[in-house]
C-alpha cells in the first residue's frame, strides 16, 4: 500500500519534470502571449487598395470639400482639401467623422413608405378649401427645394416652407470686405457660415462678441461685451443712437424714441457701460467697413448695418444658381413664421438635409388642431419623427445624392454636390422623389437638369479637387462638367461685374415675430442653449471623445449654473435635476462654473432641449431648476 | 533578458543586474538540491531512527536532557550533549574510570512499591535491557513504563530479523489516546517478540557478537533516576490538568492510566517516553 | 478528530471551535476572490482606477503589506547571520507571515495588472532600468525562498514528521537554511529599497521625486531602513494578537522587548533619515523643478499634519517608547508603540502612493479624489482573509512558537507552587 | 533582434501649438480617434477614464464671470527629449524611444498594463484601455488598416501617427530620399481647421517647432522638471503663458470632487 502510494508521488513528481523538456509547457506560454495580443473580438480592420475619392459634406450648408481615403469603396477617414476656395481645407469634427454615421445604431433601417405615399395622397384629396398641404424644407435653395416648390405648386394648397434665415437666401455677408464685425452671439468661430472661409478672413477684421456666455467665439474674439441675456436689442439700440449722435441727426423714426429708453436706461439693460457702448459704436463707425451679426437675427442688427452703410459693402446680393426654365412655374418661398396658426392639415417634412432645428412648438402651431397628418423624411427618429405618424427612412451623408446650396457667406453663388461615397441601404425613400411622385413630377435626374442649366448659363468656374483647380465653365462639355461635379467638384459664379451685387437692399419679408415682446419674467432663470450643432442628428459615436471622454464640449441634457445660481436653486455639482421651462421639462445633470453669469443656466442643445428652451438666439427662454 | 529580444542592448547595468539574479536562483537552487542529496544519503544509510532521536531529543525540554551524572549527583547541572548515548562520551568515561558504579548487594530492588531487579540495564525511556545467557539480550519495558501503559490497546512489534538501534524506535504501544513509541535500549537484530503477558517484548541479538550498554544505567544509579522520573510523571500530570496525589512520593497505582482519566495522555506519555 | 495533527503536549481549541473561528475568514476569502475574479474577466474597469489614478489601494496594499512582511527576513537575519538565539522563538511565526504577505501582494498584483497573461515579459523582456524589474524580479525569487523556508516547518507537523523522507529533508534543509536567510537578506534589501525607488524616480512627479545616490533615490534606503524597523515591531504585534486570541503565552517576554528594541533603535534611525531627506526634497529637490515645496499641502485634506504624523507622531514617538526599557517592559506602551510604528509605515505608503496621484502636475489640472469600488476592497480583504487563514491553519498543526510548551509547563507550575502555598496556609 | 539603426538622418519631430488660435473645435481629437482606431467611449466611461490622445483643454484665467478669459490647449504626448519619465520605468521595454526621429513609442503588444508609466507621465498623455474596445456593428468597416486596434489592459499615447510616419518613410524610402515634411503629417495637425498645431523637425532650423524655440511667446509645459518637451506652445497673453508652471493651489476641482462622491 505504502509502496504504492510512493509509487503515485514519484509517477506525478517524475512526469510533471517530464513535461518541462516537452514543447507543450513552452508552446502554451508562446500561445498565450499571442491571444493576448490579438484578443478575441477585436475587430481586424480590412486592408485593400488605398483610394481617394472626393465629395462635399452635405451635414450642414457649409458644404466643406471633402477628401476621403478609402480602402477599395469604404471611407476610412475624412479630410478638408486643402487650398478650396470656400472651405479652405477646413473640416469640422462632425465632418470628420461623418462616415461613421451610416453605421449608427440609432440609424433608420426601414419605413412604411407605400402605407406613407397612399395616406399623405388620401389626406391631400380631402383637404378643405382652407387647409394647407405644406412641405417643410430644412435647406432651402437646393435642387431638391424646387422640387417641392414644383410639386406644391400643383398639389391643391400646396404651400412650399422655409424656416426663417438671416438674408431671405438671396445676400451674403461679405467677411472678407469687413474690417470690424459685430456679432451679437452669432457662433462665428463655432460653425458660423463656411468654417474655413472665417477662419481664412478671420486674420483682417476685428471681432466684437456681444453675449452672455463666454461662448467659444467670445473666448476668441478681439473684445467680448458679456451682456445681460436677452438685451441684444437694447445694446444695437444702444449703439444705433450713438452712431445717429454722431451724425448729429436722430434717425427717422428712431427706435430710440419708440421704444422711449434714454441711453443710459439701455446700458443698464445691457450690463455696459455707456462709455464701452460709445467706443464700440465709435469704433464700428472708424475702423469699416463694419458687418453686424446676429445669432437671433434681430432687426435691430440689420437697422445698425443700414446706419454703418454695411448693405451692399459686407452684406451682398447673390445670384440665384441657375435653374432649367421649366422649373421657374413653382410655388414661392414661405416664411413659416408667416403661415397663419392652425392651418396645415398635412406637413411633409424633408430632415435629411437640416440647416438648424426648429423648436416643435414653432411648427405644431401651424398644424390644424384635429389630427393633422405629419410625415418627415429622416434617418434617425431623433428629431420631428417623435411627433410625426411616418418616418420615412432617407440616405445619409455619405450616402446622399444631394446638392448644398451657398452658405450664409459665400458672396458667389456655387453648386455643389455631396456625391455618394457608400451606397445606402435597400429600403431608402428619397424625399423629392416621394413629394415629387405626390404631384407627378419625375425628380430622379433633377440634379443632373440643374448641372447643364448650369452649363447652359456658362457662367463663372469649376474648381476640381483632386488638381486643385479652376476652369471655366463654358470650356466644358455638360457631361464632363457633370462628371466633374460628381467626383467632387465645385461650381462658383463669376463675379457680377454689373455691381447688381452692391444694390443689395433689405429683403421685404424680414421675420418680424421677432419683434414679440419680451416673455413674461415668470420663472427665476434664463436657459441659454449652446452646442446647437448636435442638435439635429446623431452623431458619431466618435464624438465622446468631445461630450464623454473631455469635457471639451457640453453634453446633452446637462446643464451648467454659477456656483451662486446653484446654491439658490439647491443644485450641487452632479446633481440631477430638473429644468422646466413654459414648453415642459426635462432631466439634466448639473455641473458648477464661475464662468456662467448668475441667473443663468447654460444647456446643450439636444434636439428635445431646443424644443424646450428654443433655438439659439432669439428671446431667451425663462426657465427654472428644481431638484430631481 | 535574452539578447535576441527586439531592443535588447548589453549594458553594464544588464551585466550586473543578470548576473545577480542568476547567482541567486543558482544559490537557492543548489541549497534545495544538495538538501535533496543529503537526505537520500541519508535514507540510503538508514540513518533516519538516528535522525529522528536527535530531533527529538532536541525538541525536549530542558530539564528532561541532564546528564545522568546530575542525577548522580556528580554535577549541579549539565546537560546531554549525547543525546543520552555515554558510548561516545569521554567526560562519562572519565567519571566512571574514576569511581565505578557500585553494585548494591540485594538483587532485587523496591522504589516507590515498583520492582527494579538489578539483573538489568534501564534505558532513560523506560526500556530494559537484560543479557541472556545465550548472548541475546532481551528488552523490555520497566515497572514505571508498565503502569504508564497499564493494559496496553496494542502493542506493535517488529518482525524477527529486523534491526533496531539504541535510541531507536524499538517498538509502538497503543493506549487510549496515546502512540507511544518506545525506544530501543540496545543495537541489535530481533530474533524473538514476546509480548504484555510475557512481562518482554523483544529478543535481540547483537550485531556484532559484544553488546556495548555503556549508555544504559544500572545498580546505584536507578534509585535517583527513578525519583526524578517521579518528578516528571507529576508535573506532566499537574501540566495535563490531573489533580497529582503523588506529590507525596506515594505509590503509583498500577494502571495509572486508569486512574487519572482526565489527563492528556498522550502528552503524558510523550512526556515520560522521550516523545516530545 | 485532527489531534493527531497536533503537535503533542501544546493545547488547542477544538475543531469545531476552529471551524468557527475560520468559518467568516472564509466567507470574506470567498467574496473577495470574487470580486478579483470580477476584475480578471470584465477587466479592470471594475475598479474606480482611471487615467490619473492609475494606481490605488491595491498598490497602496502592497507596499505596506511588503513592508510590515519584511519582519520574516530581517529576523532571519538577526538569527541566522548576526545569531541573535532569542530570536528563534518567533523566526517560524515571522517567517509564516512574510509568507502570507508576500504571496498576498503578488497574487494583488497579479490581478492588478491589465494582462496578467503576460506576466512572464517581465522576465524576458526586463528593462533593468525600471524599479518595477527590480521589484518583481527580487519578490518573485523571494517569495520562492519563504516558500522553502517554510517547508521545514511545515514538514515538522507531528504527522508528516513519520515519513522517513519527510523526515530527513526537513532535518538536512534546516541545516542549510541559514544560507536561505541570507539570500533573502539580500533580495529583500533590494526590492524593499526598489519599492521606494518606485516613486522616487518619478522625475514627473516632484512630490514623489527624490535625488540620491547612483541609480537609487532617496526613498530606496528610506524604504530598506523603515521596512526593516517595522518588521519586528509587526511581529511583535502579531505575537501578542496570537497570544491575546489563543490565550497562551507563546514567547517569553524578554524576546518580545528584544523585538521592541531592535525595531526602536531602526525606526529612529529611520526618522532622523527621513527628517533630514524631507529637508533636503523641501529646500532643494522640489523648488529646482519649479515646485514650491508648501504648496503641496494647501490641497485639503492633506495638509502639513500629515507629515508630522508620518514623522513625529507615529515615527518619534514609537520609537522612543520603545527605546525607552522602562516603558518597554510595559507590554500595553510596547504593544501600541509597535502598532504606531506600523500605522507610521502604512501612512508613509500611503502618501507616497495616493497623495502624489491626487496632486495635480499641470497648471490646468485639478486635484483629484479616488474611492475603492467594492470589487477593489474585496479583492484587498480577500488577502486580508488569506493571511488569516494560513496563519491559523500554521498555528494549529505546525509549531510556530518552539517555546510554547515549555512555557505551558512553567505556567503551570507557578499556578502548582502557588496552590501548594494556597495548601500551607 | 537588438536596437536596429535607421538609414539616413535622424530627425527630431515636435509641434508647435498655437494658443491664440485655437478654436476648441476638437477636430484634432476626433481626427487623431478616426486615424489611430481609438474606439467610442464605454458607457461609464468619462473624462478620466476615456482614451484621447490628444485632449483639448479648456484653461482659464481663474477669474469668475464677467471677467473670465478662457483659452483651449491641446495636449498630447510631449514627446519628451531628454530622460522621458516614462521610458526608464516600463519594466519590460514596451516603451522605447526612436532614435531615428525622437518619437516616444508605445508598444501595446508588449504591455503588461502595469500602468506604472502613467504614474510616472506629468502630462497625463498616456491612456489605458479599461475596457474591451467596442465599435457598433458595421463601423469596424471604418477602421485605418493602417493601425492595429488595442487590447484591453493595455496602455497607449499619441506616436505621432506612427502608421503614418511609416507610409512616409516606405514612400521615401521608393524614391531614396528622406522623409519630406510634405509627406508625413500626424492626423492632428491636417485636421486643425486654423492651422494652429504645426508639426516640424527640431533639427531643421526653418520648421515650425524650431522656430518656436527661439520665439518668446513660446513656452513649453512644465519645462523645469527637465523632460525637454518636443511640443511648444505660443500664445501672446500672459496669462496663457502661465499654464507652463507647475499649478497654483486652492479650490479643489468641485467638478471631479462631485463626480468623485458619484463615484464612491
Amino acid at each position: 500500500m505504502n509502496s504504492t502510494r510512493r509509487d503515485l508521488f514519484k509517477l506525478v513528481g517524475g512526469s510533471v519534470v517530464g513535461a518541462f523538456f516537452t514543447p507543450a509547457p513552452w508552446r502554451l506560454i508562446a500561445d498565450s502571449a499571442l491571444w493576448s495580443e490579438n484578443w478575441p473580438g477585436i475587430p481586424r480592420p480590412a486592408r485593400g487598395e488605398v483610394r481617394t475619392r472626393f465629395t462635399n459634406c452635405a451635414l450642414c450648408p457649409a458644404g466643406c470639400a471633402v477628401r476621403a481615403r478609402c480602402v477599395g469603396d469604404q471611407p476610412v477617414a475624412l479630410m478638408g482639401v486643402p487650398g478650396h476656395p470656400l472651405s479652405h481645407g477646413a473640416l469640422c469634427p462632425f465632418g470628420l467623422t461623418a462616415h461613421h454615421l451610416p453605421y449608427l445604431p440609432s440609424r433608420l433601417k426601414q419605413g412604411p413608405a407605400k402605407e406613407a405615399a397612399e395616406t399623405v395622397s388620401a389626406a391631400i384629396s380631402k383637404c378643405g378649401p382652407s387647409e394647407q398641404v405644406a412641405v417643410l424644407d430644412l435647406r432651402p435653395g437646393r435642387t431638391a427645394s424646387w422640387t417641392y416648390r414644383r410639386a406644391m405648386a400643383s398639389v391643391k394648397n400646396g404651400l412650399y416652407l422655409a424656416p426663417p434665415s438671416p438674408l431671405g437666401g438671396s445676400a451674403a455677408f461679405d467677411l472678407q470686405e469687413a474690417k470690424t464685425v459685430l456679432s451679437f452671439g452669432a457662433p462665428l468661430l463655432d460653425g458660423w457660415g463656411t468654417p474655413g472661409n472665417v477662419i481664412a478672413a478671420r486674420e483682417n477684421f476685428r471681432l466684437i462678441q456681444a453675449e452672455p456666455l463666454e461662448s467659444r467665439t467670445a473666448s476668441l474674439a478681439d473684445l467680448w461685451l458679456p451682456i445681460r441675456p436677452g438685451s441684444e436689442e437694447a445694446l444695437a439700440q444702444a449703439i444705433a443712437n450713438v452712431l445717429a449722435d454722431r451724425r448729429g441727426q436722430g434717425l427717422g423714426g428712431a427706435p430710440a424714441d419708440s421704444a422711449g429708453r434714454g441711453q443710459g436706461n439701455l446700458a443698464a439693460v445691457t450690463g455696459l457701460t455707456e462709455q464701452q457702448i460709445t467706443s464700440v459704436a465709435e469704433e464700428l463707425a472708424h475702423n469699416g467697413p463694419a458687418l453686424v451679426l446676429d445669432g437671433g437675427q434681430a432687426p435691430a442688427a440689420m437697422e445698425l448695418n443700414r446706419l454703418l452703410g454695411s448693405l451692399g459693402r459686407t452684406i451682398v446680393a447673390r445670384r440665384e444658381t441657375p435653374v432649367p426654365e421649366a422649373w421657374k412655374k413653382a410655388a414661392p418661398v414661405t416664411n413659416l413664421a408667416s403661415v397663419p396658426d392652425g392651418s396645415i392639415r398635412v406637413l411633409l417634412i424633408d430632415e435629411s438635409a437640416v440647416d438648424g432645428y426648429l423648436p416643435w412648438g414653432t411648427i405644431e402651431r401651424k398644424l390644424v388642431r384635429d389630427n393633422p397628418l405629419v410625415v418627415t423624411f429622416a434617418w434617425s427618429r431623433q428629431g420631428y419623427g417623435r411627433y410625426a405618424q411616418y418616418v420615412l427612412p432617407t440616405a445619409v451623408y455619405p450616402e446622399v445624392f444631394d446638392d448644398i446650396p451657398p452658405a450664409i457667406d459665400s458672396v458667389a453663388a456655387a453648386f455643389r454636390i455631396a456625391a455618394p461615397l457608400v451606397a445606402p441601404p435597400a429600403g431608402m425613400v428619397n424625399p423629392s422623389e416621394f413629394i415629387g411622385g405626390l404631384a407627378g413630377l419625375p425628380a430622379k435626374d433633377a440634379l443632373r437638369e440643374r448641372a447643364d442649366a448650369i452649363h447652359k448659363a456658362g457662367r463663372g468656374t469649376l474648381f476640381t479637387y483632386a488638381g486643385a483647380q479652376s476652369t471655366a465653365v463654358r470650356d466644358m462639355n455638360p457631361d464632363d462638367f457633370w462628371k466633374a461635379l460628381n467626383e467632387g467638384g465645385c461650381w462658383l459664379d463669376a463675379v457680377d461685374e454689373s455691381g447688381a451685387s452692391h444694390r443689395f437692399s433689405w429683403p421685404a419679408n424680414a421675420d418680424d415675430e421677432k419683434r414679440s415682446s419680451a416673455p413674461p419674467e415668470d420663472l427665476p432663470l434664463v436657459a441659454i442653449t449652446c452646442e446647437t450643432r448636435a442638435a439635429a442628428a446623431p452623431l458619431s459615436p466618435l464624438m465622446s471623445k468631445l461630450y464623454q471622454e473631455s469635457n471639451l464640449r457640453l453634453a446633452a441634457n446637462h446643464a451648467v449654473l454659477n456656483p451662486v445660481t446653484a446654491r439658490a436653486c439647491g443644485v450641487a455639482e452632479g446633481a440631477r435635476a430638473i429644468l422646466q421651462t413654459r414648453c415642459g421639462s426635462a432631466q439634466i445633470e448639473i455641473s458648477l462654473d464661475s464662468g456662467v453669469p448668475p441667473g443663468v443656466v447654460k444647456v446643450a442643445a439636444g434636439a428635445g432641449m431646443i424644443d424646450l428652451c428654443g433655438g439659439p438666439g432669439g428671446h431667451p427662454t425663462r426657465a427654472k431648476v428644481v431638484v430631481a | 533578458m535574452f539578447p535576441w529580444n527586439y531592443g535588447f542592448h548589453w549594458s553594464a547595468a544588464s551585466y550586473i543586474f543578470l548576473g545577480a539574479f542568476y547567482t541567486v536562483l543558482l544559490v537557492v537552487a543548489a541549497t534545495v538540491i544538495s538538501a535533496v542529496l543529503r537526505s537520500r544519503r541519508d535514507l540510503r544509510a538508514h540513518e533516519t531512527e538516528e535522525i529522528r532521536w536527535h530531533s527529538d531529543f532536541h525538541d525536549l525540554p530542558a530539564r528532561d536532557r541532564v546528564c545522568r551524572h546530575v542525577l548522580a549527583g556528580e554535577f549541579a547541572r549539565r546537560e546531554c550533549p549525547n543525546a543520552f548515548d555515554c558510548r561516545l562520551c569521554e567526560t562519562h568515561a572519565r567519571l566512571i574510570a574514576a569511581h565505578p558504579p557500585e553494585q548494591p548487594d540485594e538483587p532485587e530492588e523496591e522504589i516507590f512499591g515498583m520492582s527494579f531487579p538489578l539483573d538489568r540495564l534501564y534505558h532513560r525511556g523506560h526500556a530494559w535491557a537484560r543479557p541472556e545467557a545465550d548472548g541475546t539480550v532481551t528488552v523490555g519495558l520497566d515497572e514505571l513504563g508498565g503502569r504508564l501503559v497499564g493494559a496496553p490497546d496494542a502493542v506493535d512489534l517488529p518482525q524477527p530479523g529486523a534491526v533496531v538501534h539504541a535510541n531507536g524506535t524499538a517498538f509502538h504501544i497503543h493506549k487510549r489516546e496515546a502512540d507511544v513509541r518506545v525506544l530501543s535500549p540496545v543495537d541489535g537484530e530481533v530474533v524473538e517478540t514476546g509480548g504484555t503477558g510475557r512481562g518482554w517484548y523483544l529478543k535481540v541479538k547483537p550485531l556484532n557478537g559484544q553488546m556495548d550498554m555503556r549508555h544504559l544505567l544500572c545498580g546505584a544509579e536507578i534509585k535517583p533516576w527513578l525519583m526524578r522520573e517521579m518528578e516528571r510523571l507529576q508535573l506532566a500530570l499537574s501540566a495535563e490538568g490531573a489533580a497529582p496525589t503523588l506529590a507525596d512520593g506515594g505509590v503509583p497505582v498500577a494502571d495509572i492510566a486508569q486512574s487519572y482519566p482526565e489527563a492528556d495522555w498522550d502528552a503524558v506519555c510523550g512526556e515520560m517516553f522521550l516523545e516530545p | 478528530m485532527d489531534k493527531q495533527y497536533i503537535a503533542r503536549g501544546v493545547k488547542r481549541c477544538s475543531t469545531a471551535r476552529f471551524l468557527l473561528w475560520i468559518a467568516p475568514w472564509l466567507a470574506l476569502l470567498a467574496f473577495g476572490l470574487y470580486s478579483a475574479g470580477l476584475c480578471l474577466v470584465k477587466g479592470l474597469n471594475q475598479t474606480n482606477m482611471d487615467n490619473r489614478f492609475a494606481f490605488g489601494l491595491w498598490i497602496f496594499l502592497d507596499l505596506t503589506v511588503i513592508a510590515l512582511g519584511a519582519g520574516a527576513f530581517f529576523t532571519g537575519f538577526l538569527l541566522y547571520i548576526l545569531k541573535l538565539k532569542e530570536l528563534s522563538a518567533v523566526i517560524n511565526s515571522a517567517v509564516v507571515i512574510g509568507l502570507v504577505c508576500y504571496s498576498g501582494a503578488i497574487a494583488v498584483l497579479a490581478v492588478d495588472v491589465g494582462q496578467p497573461l503576460r506576466f512572464w515579459f517581465t522576465f524576458w523582456y526586463p528593462n533593468v532600468h525600471s524599479m518595477l524589474t527590480e521589484v518583481t524580479f527580487c519578490i518573485s525569487c523571494y517569495l520562492t525562498v519563504l516558500a522553502i523556508e517554510y517547508l521545514p516547518i511545515l514538514l515538522r507537523n507531528r504527522k508528516l514528521r513519520q515519513v522517513p523522507s519527510f523526515l530527513v529533508f526537513e532535518h538536512e534543509l534546516h541545516k542549510l537554511v541559514y544560507v536561505l536567510a541570507g539570500v533573502g537578506t539580500f533580495l529583500s534589501f533590494f526590492h524593499q529599497g526598489s519599492l521606494g525607488g518606485l516613486y522616487g524616480v518619478l522625475r514627473g512627479r516632484p512630490f514623489a521625486f527624490r535625488e540620491g545616490f547612483l541609480v537609487w533615490p532617496s526613498t530606496f534606503f528610506l524604504f530598506i531602513i523603515s521596512a526593516a524597523a517595522v518588521g519586528p515591531s509587526f511581529i511583535l504585534l502579531t505575537t501578542w494578537l496570537v497570544e491575546k486570541i489563543s490565550r497562551k503565552r507563546l514567547v517569553r517576554p524578554e524576546v518580545l522587548q528584544l523585538l521592541g528594541r531592535i525595531s526602536g533603535l531602526l525606526l529612529a534611525v529611520y526618522v532622523l533619515a527621513k527628517t533630514v531627506d524631507t529637508l533636503i526634497w523641501i529646500n532643494r529637490t522640489s523648488p529646482d523643478a519649479g515646485f514650491p515645496a508648501a504648496q503641496y499641502y494647501a490641497w485639503k485634506p492633506f495638509g502639513t499634519w500629515i507629515l508630522f504624523a508620518e514623522i513625529v507622531l507615529f515615527g518619534m514617538i514609537p520609537a522612543l517608547v520603545m527605546l525607552t526599557p522602562r516603558l518597554r517592559r510595559r507590554t500595553g506602551w510596547l504593544v501600541s508603540a509597535a502598532a504606531m510604528a506600523c500605522l507610521g509605515v502604512a501612512l508613509n505608503r500611503f502618501v507616497l502612493t495616493v497623495q502624489t496621484l491626487a496632486l495635480p502636475t499641470l497648471a490646468f489640472d485639478k486635484f483629484l479624489s479616488y474611492w475603492p469600488s467594492w470589487q477593489e476592497t474585496g479583492t484587498f480583504l480577500a488577502v486580508v482573509a488569506y493571511g488569516v487563514l494560513v496563519y491559523s491553519v500554521s498555528f494549529r498543526y505546525l509549531q510556530l512558537f518552539p517555546e510554547e510548551r515549555e512555557l505551558k509547563a512553567e505556567v503551570q507550575q507557578e499556578q502548582e507552587e502557588l496552590r501548594v502555598m494556597a495548601g500551607r496556609y | 533582434m537588438t536596437s536596429e539603426k535607421k538609414p539616413g538622418k535622424t530627425a527630431r519631430y515636435g509641434m508647435m501649438i498655437d494658443v491664440d488660435r485655437c478654436t476648441g473645435c476638437g477636430a484634432c481629437m476626433v481626427a487623431c480617434a478616426v486615424e489611430n482606431n481609438i474606439p467610442p467611449a464605454h458607457d461609464g466611461a468619462d473624462d478620466r477614464n476615456g482614451i484621447t490622445w490628444i485632449r483639448v483643454f479648456q484653461v482659464d484665467n481663474g477669474q469668475d464671470y464677467p471677467n473670465r478669459r478662457s483659452a483651449f490647449v491641446p495636449v498630447l504626448c510631449q514627446q519628451c527629449g531628454k530622460d522621458a519619465p516614462c521610458v526608464a520605468v516600463c519594466p519590460q521595454q514596451a516603451v522605447q524611444v526612436d532614435p531615428a526621429t525622437g518619437i516616444v513609442g508605445q508598444m501595446p503588444e508588449r504591455c503588461l498594463g502595469c500602468r506604472y508609466c502613467m504614474a510616472a507621465c506629468p502630462y497625463h498623455a498616456r491612456y489605458f484601455n479599461w475596457w474591451d474596445p467596442a465599435w457598433p456593428a458595421g463601423m469596424e468597416k471604418t477602421l485605418n488598416p493602417d493601425v492595429a486596434p488595442r487590447m484591453r489592459g493595455v496602455v497607449e499615447k499619441c506616436n505621432f501617427c506612427h502608421g503614418r510616419w511609416h507610409a512616409a518613410k516606405q514612400l521615401a524610402a521608393a524614391d531614396g530620399h528622406a522623409i519630406e515634411a510634405v509627406d508625413y503629417v500626424p492626423a492632428c495637425v491636417e485636421a486643425c481647421p486654423t492651422g494652429a498645431i504645426r508639426f516640424g523637425d527640431l533639427n531643421q532650423p526653418e520648421s515650425a517647432p524650431a522656430q518656436a524655440a527661439k520665439n518668446g511667446n513660446c513656452f513649453r509645459l512644465l519645462e523645469k522638471i527637465g523632460t525637454e518637451p518636443k511640443i511648444y506652445y505660443r500664445s501672446k497673453k500672459d496669462w496663457v503663458r502661465q499654464i507652463a508652471s507647475a499649478p497654483k493651489p486652492g479650490q479643489i476641482a468641485p467638478k471631479l470632487a462631485g463626480k468623485e462622491t458619484s463615484r464612491g
